[in-house]
């Protein structure tokens, strides 16, 4: 039984499971006829103002966007993290720490850029 | 038949239905939900081939994130149902055809030629060596390709400025009002 | 006779056809679609079929740099997807619009 | 696959066992929600169906079984319907790849005329050598399930409540995994199993003339990794004091407002077993996993060997022990999510963002400089 096969089975398992239990959920409950007023968007008690597809923030996207590129530099910190005390026990300890300072700096800059220029202000 | 191979079939198929669907459905947002399945589907794909840690890194960074983004977007120009989803014209419809089943045979031989110096068995590594395999990679990435990986950072760098950028410019000469 | 777990084992051959048939319908998304945004879609599907080529050849030859090369093609896309993305939706603030076609109109 | 049929047998029983637990672990939090909340304000909270109301969750659950079908009308069928079976899912895979206990060795024994074993079995669905970096990819896709729910409900509520938690999930997950990086410098592996066999470790010292023992724990070494860690899982899981995605002074309930019955219920099971997953992550980084600070395995070895159990049963027995002590912890972890829901008030959402990307942030790259700069001189010694 290799990982995989394990992962995928349990995560096929648990999707079909999920499914399953939707579709008993439907099964069980009662039958009703159809309800016009019922079965339009949920709202509290007065005719919708304004439909689902409403105008949504650009700063969502503009989060969105920023998050992708400082989760790559932190993804780029993982192996780093996970070899560095072979890299320090073999000597290379100052030459590590230097190669992510570069980068670490670049990466600070630009969170600072960022924090600087109100990217990141909601209101 | 072994149960990579079995493995293989279920994420091939699945990889081929989902990226076809991204093709071929009208309503962006569904295609852009398929695109997240074959991006999680190849993420399985690299843990069946050991290479666990891209793997993690496909599921993190491409469904995780370039996906969410993209669906973002798509939530904030409410596209329901495209007008013109396809390029009109049979002549241009066709030529691309041709375009796409040239290439693929192309690819396809170039395949068939490329593979002869190479052996088809690989070694099945354990948990134990998938460790050895990340500090392996961490060892070239941090040596040997040290220079890209800052020249990475910079371009994140440049990128995210970049966005920041676009994203607030406004005005032009072409504004529709 | 032939041992049929040999035979029937998943070769390179598989991996690479399935990355040239995931290439190819990347490459016909970019061609067809015109929404900006699905043919971006359709660029990922084609980077992704080739970081499955790297993934197989750094398997199948035991050499761990083609999984580099991909973390590399990775961070390289992300930050294309970024861009592109930025693009379109200061393309759409502004025209309300992201069809191809209109944007042909875009000249001079 | 396996060597034989006993193998897989036991390996897909443990696998449904693990995701049962999880599964059942959520009416029990439900309990432990309510009866908490109703301690923390001096009322009695489910106190009438079963002694102190734990037979209440049985009848929760069958009236969410009887619950009407129901669609909003212009709501997208297929999302509407894989939504809440997606939510299941990052839990329930995630949690299986955590180590529960210690592995059970099995010694050669004699079933059906037939000699079988000797068998390892890890206490865990499947083991991964990357461990961390699944765990993080895996949970990163809990994001579709909101986008699926609030986009297919065709409800401004729902879509404002879905963009809002995925835009809350990402912002904390850097913070998440950068406090991680700091863990990881100092274990220099992603595997579940060997961090906590290097956080078993004793380290002596002294202190006022009198020796300490110690666990090398990750919370005596990482305590700013630990909190941040902690504190960024309450972003992520959308708990109080971070859950403005179903604020319900401004959203309904957020991304499931469409949602009732048995749907709506998964959407709490995806929750609660994303709460856990974060619980046993930080358990297996901070807390040491499943060793018990005092006592080793050994001990526990010779107490089953003084009762005159064979080797096979010492095994399961200890391993047993050790789950319980892993759960003990992990229940009081979720106990402190409910703790906390009553004690601080909810962020505003310029508030929360600016918390998770201004002070977090910096504050856990501040971390792993420093902690990078420490490891590398303790090392090099």
């Amino acid at each position: 039984m290799t990982p995989l096969f394990a992962a995928l089975i349990l995560f096929f398992f648990v999707l079909f499971f999920g499914l399953f239990l939707v579709w008993v959920s439907g099964l069980l409950g009662p039958k009703t006829k159809f309800n016009k007023v019922k079965s339009e968007a949920y709202e509290c008690g007065l005719p919708s103002q304004e439909t689902h597809n409403t105008k949504i923030p650009v700063k969502f996207y503009l989060t969105a966007i920023l998050f992708i590129l400082f989760d790559i530099e932190i993804i780029f910190m993982y192996p780093w993290a996970v070899s560095f005390i072979e890299f320090v026990q073999s000597g290379a300890g100052p030459y590590i720490l230097g190669v992510m300072g570069v980068f670490l700096a670049i990466f600070i800059y630009g969170l600072f850029w960022e924090i600087k220029s109100n990217a990141l202000e909601w209101e | 038949m072994d149960i990579s191979t079995i493995i293989f079939i279920i994420l091939a198929t699945i990889i081929v239905v989902s990226s076809v669907s991204v093709l071929m459905t009208p309503n962006p947002i569904y295609a852009a939900f398929s695109l997240a399945i074959t991006m999680v589907t190849m993420g399985f794909l690299y843990f069946s081939l050991d290479a666990d840690f891209i793997a993690g890194v496909q599921l993190i960074v491409y469904a995780g994130a370039v996906m969410v983004l993209f669906v973002m977007v798509l939530m904030l120009f409410d596209l329901e149902k495209e007008t013109e989803a396809y390029s009109k014209g049979t002549f241009s419809v066709f030529l691309k055809l041709m375009c796409g089943l040239f290439l693929t045979g192309a690819v396809a031989l170039s395949v068939r030629q490329s593979i002869k110096g190479l052996s088809d068995v690989a070694k099945v590594a354990t948990p134990a060596e998938q460790v050895e395999t990340i500090k392996l990679l961490a060892g070239r990435l941090f040596t040997q390709y040290v220079f890209a990986f800052e020249a990475l950072g910079v371009l994140l760098l440049v990128i995210a400025i970049g966005v920041v950028a676009v994203a607030r410019s406004r005005g032009g000469t072409h504004a529709r009002h | 006779m032939p041992d049929i777990s040999q035979t029937a084992a998943v070769t390179l051959n598989h991996y690479l056809a399935l990355s040239a048939i995931v290439f190819t319908i990347g490459m016909l998304c970019v061609l067809l679609r015109r929404n900006l945004i699905v043919m971006l879609m359709g660029i990922e599907l084609m980077l992704n079929a080739v970081n499955l080529t790297f993934v197989a050849f750094a398997h199948y030859s035991s050499d761990i740099s083609g999984q580099i090369m991909v973390f590399f093609v990775m961070t390289v896309a992300a930050a294309e997807a970024g861009v592109g993305l930025a693009l379109a939706v200061s393309i759409f603030k502004r025209f309300k619009e992201v069809n191809i076609k209109f944007l042909e109109h875009l000249k001079g | 696959m396996g060597s034989d049929v006993f193998e897989i047998t036991v390996n897909l029983v443990k696998m449904l066992f693990i995701f049962l637990l999880m599964v059942q672990l959520v009416p029990v939090l439900v309990w432990v929600e309510r009866r908490g909340s109703a301690f923390i304000q001096s009322r009695f909270g489910p106190n009438r169906v079963g002694p102190l109301g734990l037979t209440q969750l049985l009848a929760d659950a069958v009236k969410f079984l009887m619950k009407e079908e129901f669609v909003p009308a212009q709501g997208k069928k297929l999302l509407f319907y894989l939504a809440p079976a997606i939510a299941l899912v990052p839990g329930a895979v995630a949690f299986g790849s955590i180590p529960l206990s210690c592995p059970v060795h099995i010694q050669r024994f004699l079933m059906l005329q037939h000699w079988w074993g000797p068998y390892d079995f890890e206490f865990q669905s499947f083991h991964f050598g990357v461990g961390i970096v699944f765990v993080l990819g895996i949970s990163s896709l809990g994001a579709y399930a909101l986008l699926l729910a609030g986009w297919g409900s065709a409800n401004k509520f729902s879509l404002m409540g879905a963009l809002r938690a995925s835009a809350q999930m990402i912002s904390y997950e850097l913070a998440l995994g950068l406090s991680l990086v700091g863990a990881i410098l100092i274990y220099g592996t992603f595997d579940f199993t060997e961090m906590i066999a290097q956080q078993a470790q004793v380290f002596n010292f002294e202190l006022l003339g009198h020796a300490f023992h110690l666990r090398k724990y990750g919370i005596l070494m990482q305590p700013i990794g630990a909190i941040l860690y902690f504190s960024s899982i309450f972003a992520e899981t959308n708990r109080l004091p971070f859950d403005l995605p179903e604020a319900e002074g401004e959203l309904v309930v957020g991304y499931h407002t469409e949602y009732g019955g048995l749907k709506m219920l998964m959407f709490y099971i995806g929750e609660y077993g994303h709460m856990m997953v974060g619980s046993a992550l930080f358990v297996t980084f901070y807390l040491g996993g499943y060793t018990i600070p005092l006592l080793t395995t050994t001990q526990i070895n010779n107490l089953f060997l003084s009762m005159g159990a064979g080797p096979n049963v010492i095994s399961i027995l200890t391993a047993l022990v050790f789950h319980v002590a892993f759960f003990a912890k992990v229940l009081f972890l979720l106990w402190v999510f409910v703790w906390v829901r009553w004690t601080l008030p909810r962020f505003r959402y310029d508030q929360l963002m600016d918390l998770g990307w201004k002070t977090m942030l910096p504050w856990s790259l501040a971390n792993v400089i420093v902690t990078a700069v420490v490891v590398a001189y303790v090392r090099s010694k």
